[in-house]
């Protein structure tokens, strides 16, 4: 990893002290049987197992810097959508309202757990597990800058990282389903098949506006395509690429144009109906952590990642076009009304499909004429 | 696109008394020859106001001929009144085109508490005549569900008769 | 799908209020509806045969706390038709300017709420906004929020305060700048189109045969408004355009209450130009004669009715309450035939329920 | 419970009774064990703090006060400086407010309402008709009050309520929450 600056070394640290951890602990072990665990101490120190440990340790420091961002966001959203409404947004929480997600979350924390009886216990409890799990993985798997990122043994950001963080993106609708069935209500029931049929139905156009970026670049991992972006954003080219993308991630994580499911109007809540405390706590946060992964998505593939001019550092750069982009989201949620179910239905395959395929074109042209 | 009704422009006070006493002395004169005895009295009250009475058996008879003839589309109230030696029933109709209300009493005896329904003729009736049941009690025959409107099911009493007293219990 | 029973309500927060909207829906298309109230029934009729006449006044703001000064005013003209009381010039315009105040102030709370309804969360907090404006101005003429007992039997309860025609042109020369800025909001988002074009036909016939009156009949294409059918205090001396449509639908509504904001505007400018010098208030009597009477008012939800029935002491003997909204209720069910699950919202908002007079 | 077959330093149950003997044994401890009146008396200020800062209500209105709470929540007495947000499901309320007299039909509802709402949950009762009726007391479809079927933590007078009184009436349940300082462990302690 090389944080501002700081040479390779951080990784070699990292290394050094897995190592040291693990000869330490087996160093420990009662030996009872002499040598009898030495084989199993030898492999446990072998490069493999200590590159793939290292992985996992940075894939974690990635985790938590999303997460943390994510906190930032849902605070930007507030205050941004009060600021359209004007209104102040959280005040007295901290300093201008900070810590007003903290005490949110640290609130749903303690409160009562409450499974309903006649609800089927092991779905109701996989359900946000699969569902936080899901998420926090895409955050994983995207790079805030080309060496702060989970890496493979070449150093190169993991050839098919976009692939892997759009499959994980697409197991939320099994959760949804069940997390809508199990709880044995027929609102959610039909809450959880309305916004799992619409998780479904946008996921084929945002890939194939996802797909015309492979078609330029030629490679599935961030590295890759965010090299590619020297000399111009895919953004300027491909623009209705990423307005189609911006449309298809607002529906995709079930924000305010598209968030029939859970709308309060009429199916008070969809498929969060019955759950409470810390579970229901877990569904609100993914909300925002999906929300914060398709901006990193968007940036690393249109916006040109972790590109520009060198008083920043690369992070920084990405961070502050993720933001944009969920500005971007926020303005929209303060700016239009709720679709009907089956108007976004037909919106996703009548309307975004076609355009996907023209912006396939698009790309397929700027292929051919060699530009890219 | 205001095509289907004649509807005249309202013009200043004094025009409109000129343009609607015709009208209702059309009615004073025409409905006792349709109805006949049971039309007990009819009065002009004043311009845009025509009060009559009539008995319970022709309600239906008068309501459907003003409905059709005279054009009396809009029913606006169905109040029921207890007079402590009978019920009466006062319902206001309005004709939109000719700018009148008719307001028809008609006495409902205590022991017998069935009136013929004008939900057939006017569905606007339908929840009027329902809190009529439920508040006094009167039956309303061919009323299409006759239920309690306001108060839960289980309730006996009708709270607006005079004998039912202000309870202040819980 | 087997056809299914949805229960929207008592608490529901698409109700505005309490009612309980049972829907039948096979598949996603709704086949029967049944609307239940009742919730909110406070036995208003038995409690006036109790009181006095004055007593009364304050109750009938409690009737519908969307627009109470127009049920403050009807129980007021009612009260006055039975003593056969003739109330002062200057009573009767600041009456007038007081109702198109609340009709402005009703129509933005409908506005606020349809708005959250379909999910704009922007429109409910704008129109609350522009609101306050309103309730400021009402607050300055009788010294409350909501319900306002400002209306008096024999006029009104005090004259306006001093510059309050300053404040109140300056507020309606504002309120005309931010109309405009909700109508964007609203006519130009192809979403809010969307919903609301084509969504909860009612036919001009079936919709009076019904009984439905206010904005709902007057989006279903026809011009019938009390106010210049029965003119009753000084309308026959203000001149306005009554807001018509001809789409019948959710869409027609908006739009009839959108223009009625905009008359009410300029009905409050005629007040202010033509309103009298002169005493604002009369001595009335304890007592009212026995005899009926009846008064009928443009309620900002649909036409509001009174019919009273005094037997000679300081008591009503029979006070009854016609509700608009009663009966356009009772019409839900022909709105919502044949719609989705999802249009209940809209359908439902553009009537703009309000339970405090359907369940008195 | 000795379903279990010790055999040398090893006891043979079978998973399902082992994590009920778990629970019960991990319970013991932390309830009544020096170790949860420890994390309680370490974090109970956090949790108070957090409950303070975030209350959700439940977005119900019966009458005049629901449009004066609406008013509250927009942008001229904006309550959400106080981090207030109205859901709509009564799962994820820990507030309830009644702004509006509860008629004898409405009674049943409202306390399923009650019941549903998670644990540390409190009630505030909104103008004079929550309180005891208000204008309608002698009427025969009111309940007289709010307090006669569920309990009751705040009351805020005033007939509608002003959206001032409204705020001012979370800050005293603010003060509330923070006087009795609720520990999550060892609750039948504090």
């Amino acid at each position: 990893m090389d944080l501002w600056g700081i040479s390779y070394a951080i990784s070699d640290i990292l290394m050094h002290i897995v190592y040291w951890i693990f000869s330490g602990l087996l160093g420990l072990l009662p030996d009872p049987l002499g040598g009898f665990f030495d084989g199993i101490g030898l492999w446990f120190v072998s490069p493999g197992v200590i590159a793939f440990i290292t992985m996992l340790l940075e894939a974690l420091i990635v985790i938590i810097v999303a997460l943390l961002n994510v906190i930032i966001l849902i605070w930007v959203e507030r205050k941004v959508l009060a600021r359209i409404m004007d209104s102040r947004g959280p005040f007295y929480v901290g300093p201008l309202g900070f810590f007003q997600n903290i005490a949110d979350g640290a609130k749903l924390f303690v409160k009562q757990i409450i499974i309903p009886k006649k609800a089927d216990k092991f779905g109701y409890q996989i359900a946000p597990i699969i569902f936080v799990g899901s998420s926090l993985l895409i955050l994983a798997a995207i790079p805030l800058s080309a060496d702060f990122a989970v890496k493979d043994a070449t150093g190169a950001t993991i050839p098919g990282g976009i692939l892997f963080a759009f499959a994980v993106f697409a197991i939320a609708p099994f959760s949804i389903l069940v997390a809508g069935w199990s709880e044995n209500n027929k609102y959610t029931l039909i809450g959880g098949m309305r916004s799992a049929a619409q998780m479904m139905s946008y996921e084929i156009p945002m890939l194939l506006t996802v797909a015309s970026v492979f078609l330029l670049v030629g490679s599935f991992s961030f590295g890759d395509v965010v090299n590619a972006q020297q000399n111009i954003w895919f953004g300027i080219p491909l623009f209705l690429g990423l307005i189609l993308f911006i449309a298809c991630m607002i529906a995709e994580v079930e924000r305010i144009p598209f968030d029939l499911p859970e709308a309060e109007a009429e199916l008070v809540e969809g498929w969060t109906t019955e759950y409470c405390g810390m579970r229901f706590g877990f569904f609100m946060f993914t909300e925002y952590l999906r929300g914060y992964a398709g901006c990193g998505i968007a940036t690393a593939l249109f916006l040109g990642g972790w590109i520009g001019p060198d008083f920043l550092p690369g992070e920084i750069w990405f961070l502050i076009k993720a933001y944009i982009v969920f500005v971007v989201f926020v303005f929209i949620r303060g700016a239009l009304p709720r679709i009907r179910t089956d108007q976004i239905l037909d919106l996703g395959w009548k309307r975004l499909l076609p355009l996907a395929v023209l912006n396939l074109l698009i790309a397929a042209t700027f292929k051919i004429l060699g530009w890219f | 696109m205001e095509s289907s009704s004649n509807r005249v422009e309202p013009v200043g006070k004094k025009e409109l008394s000129q343009l609607v006493s015709g009208f209702e002395r059309k009615l004073e004169r025409e409905l006792p020859l349709s109805i006949g005895p049971d039309l007990t009295e009819i009065a002009v009250k004043r311009e845009g106001l025509v009060s009559a009475r009539c008995n319970k058996e022709s309600i239906l008879k008068l309501a459907r001929l003003l409905r059709d003839k005279y054009g009396f589309e809009h029913l606006s109230l169905i109040s029921a009144v207890d007079w402590r030696d009978r019920f009466e029933l006062v319902y206001h109709v309005r004709s939109y085109a000719n700018y009148c209300m008719m307001e028809i009493k008609v006495p409902v005896p205590k022991d017998d508490l069935e009136v013929y329904s004008v939900t057939s003729i006017w569905k606007g009736a339908n929840w009027h005549e329902r809190e009529a049941y439920d508040m006094m009690g009167i039956v309303f025959k061919g009323h299409p569900d006759l239920r309690r409107i306001l108060l839960p099911e289980d309730v006996k009493y009708f709270p607006l008769r005079k004998d039912f007293q202000l309870a202040e219990e819980d | 799908m087997a056809e299914m029973w949805i229960n929207m309500g008592p608490q529901h927060p698409m109700t505005h209020g309490l009612w309980n909207l049972r829907i039948k829906v096979d598949g996603e298309v709704i086949t029967d509806a049944m609307p239940e109230i009742g919730y909110l029934h406070r036995g208003m009729e038995k409690i006036f045969e109790n009181k006095t006449y004055v007593q009364i006044g304050p109750l009938t703001d409690r009737l519908c706390y969307g627009s109470s000064f127009t049920w403050n005013h009807l129980y007021c003209m009612t009260v006055e038709k039975l003593m056969g009381l003739e109330i002062p010039e200057r009573a009767k315009w600041i009456r007038v300017m007081a109702i198109e105040l609340q009709r402005i102030a009703s129509h933005l709370m409908w506005l606020a709420a349809y708005a959250a309804d379909l999910g704009l969360l922007t429109g409910f907090v704008w129109a609350m906004r522009d609101r306050e404006i309103f309730l400021d101005l009402l607050q300055a003429l009788s010294g409350s929020r909501l319900t306002y007992n400002y209306a008096r039997i024999g006029g009104v309860a005090a004259d306006l305060p001093p510059d309050f025609e300053r404040d109140c042109l300056r507020a309606v020369d504002y309120f005309e700048r931010k109309l405009k800025e909700h109508e964007n909001l609203y006519n130009g988002s192809k979403i809010f189109k969307m919903r609301t074009v084509g969504i909860g036909i009612l036919k001009r016939e079936e919709a009076i045969n019904l009984g439905v009156t206010g904005p709902t009949l007057r989006g279903s294409n026809a011009k019938i408004d009390i106010r210049k059918d029965q003119p009753y205090e000084v309308y026959d001396e203000i001149d306005f355009e009554v807001a018509c449509h001809t789409d019948c639908d959710c869409w027609a509504r908006y739009i009839v209450r959108m223009t009625e904001m905009k008359e009410s505007c300029k009905i409050i400018r005629q007040t202010l130009q033509k309103m009298p010098k002169g005493p604002v208030r009369v001595k009335t009597p304890m007592l009212a004669p026995s005899g009926d009477a009846i008064g009928v008012v443009e309620d900002p939800r649909g036409e509001g009715m009174m019919y009273l029935i005094g037997d000679g002491t300081d008591r009503p003997y029979r006070l009854k309450v016609r509700s608009p909204l009663f009966v356009t209720l009772s019409a839900a069910k022909s709105m919502l035939l044949g719609y989705k699950v999802a249009d209940v919202v809209a359908i439902m908002g553009s009537i703009d329920v309000c339970m405090g007079e359907t369940d008195r | 419970m000795d379903m279990s077959k010790q055999i040398g330093t090893v006891m043979l149950m079978k998973s399902k009774d082992f994590l009920a003997w778990f629970d019960d044994w991990f319970g013991r401890i932390m309830k009544k064990g020096v170790i949860g009146r420890g994390i309680d008396v370490l974090l109970t200020d956090f949790w108070t703090w957090a409950r303070v800062n975030s209350i959700y209500p439940l977005h119900f209105g019966i009458m005049c006060c629901a449009l004066e709470m609406g008013a509250a929540s927009a942008s001229r007495f904006d309550a959400q400086r106080l981090g207030v947000i109205y859901r709509s499901t009564p799962r994820q309320c820990d507030l309830l407010l009644v702004n509006g007299p509860v008629s004898k039909k409405l009674r049943p509802d409202l306390r399923r309402l009650y019941d549903q709402m998670a644990e540390p949950k409190w009630v505030i009762a909104m103008g004079e008709c929550a309180i005891s009726g208000g204008p309608f007391w002698q009427s025969y479809s009111i309940v007289q009050g709010v307090d006669k079927f569920i309990p009751v933590d705040v009351y805020i007078p005033g007939c509608p309520v002003r959206p001032e009184a409204m705020l001012e009436g979370f800050m005293k349940l603010q003060d509330k929450i923070r006087a009795t300082k609720k520990g999550v462990l060892t609750e039948e302690r504090v």
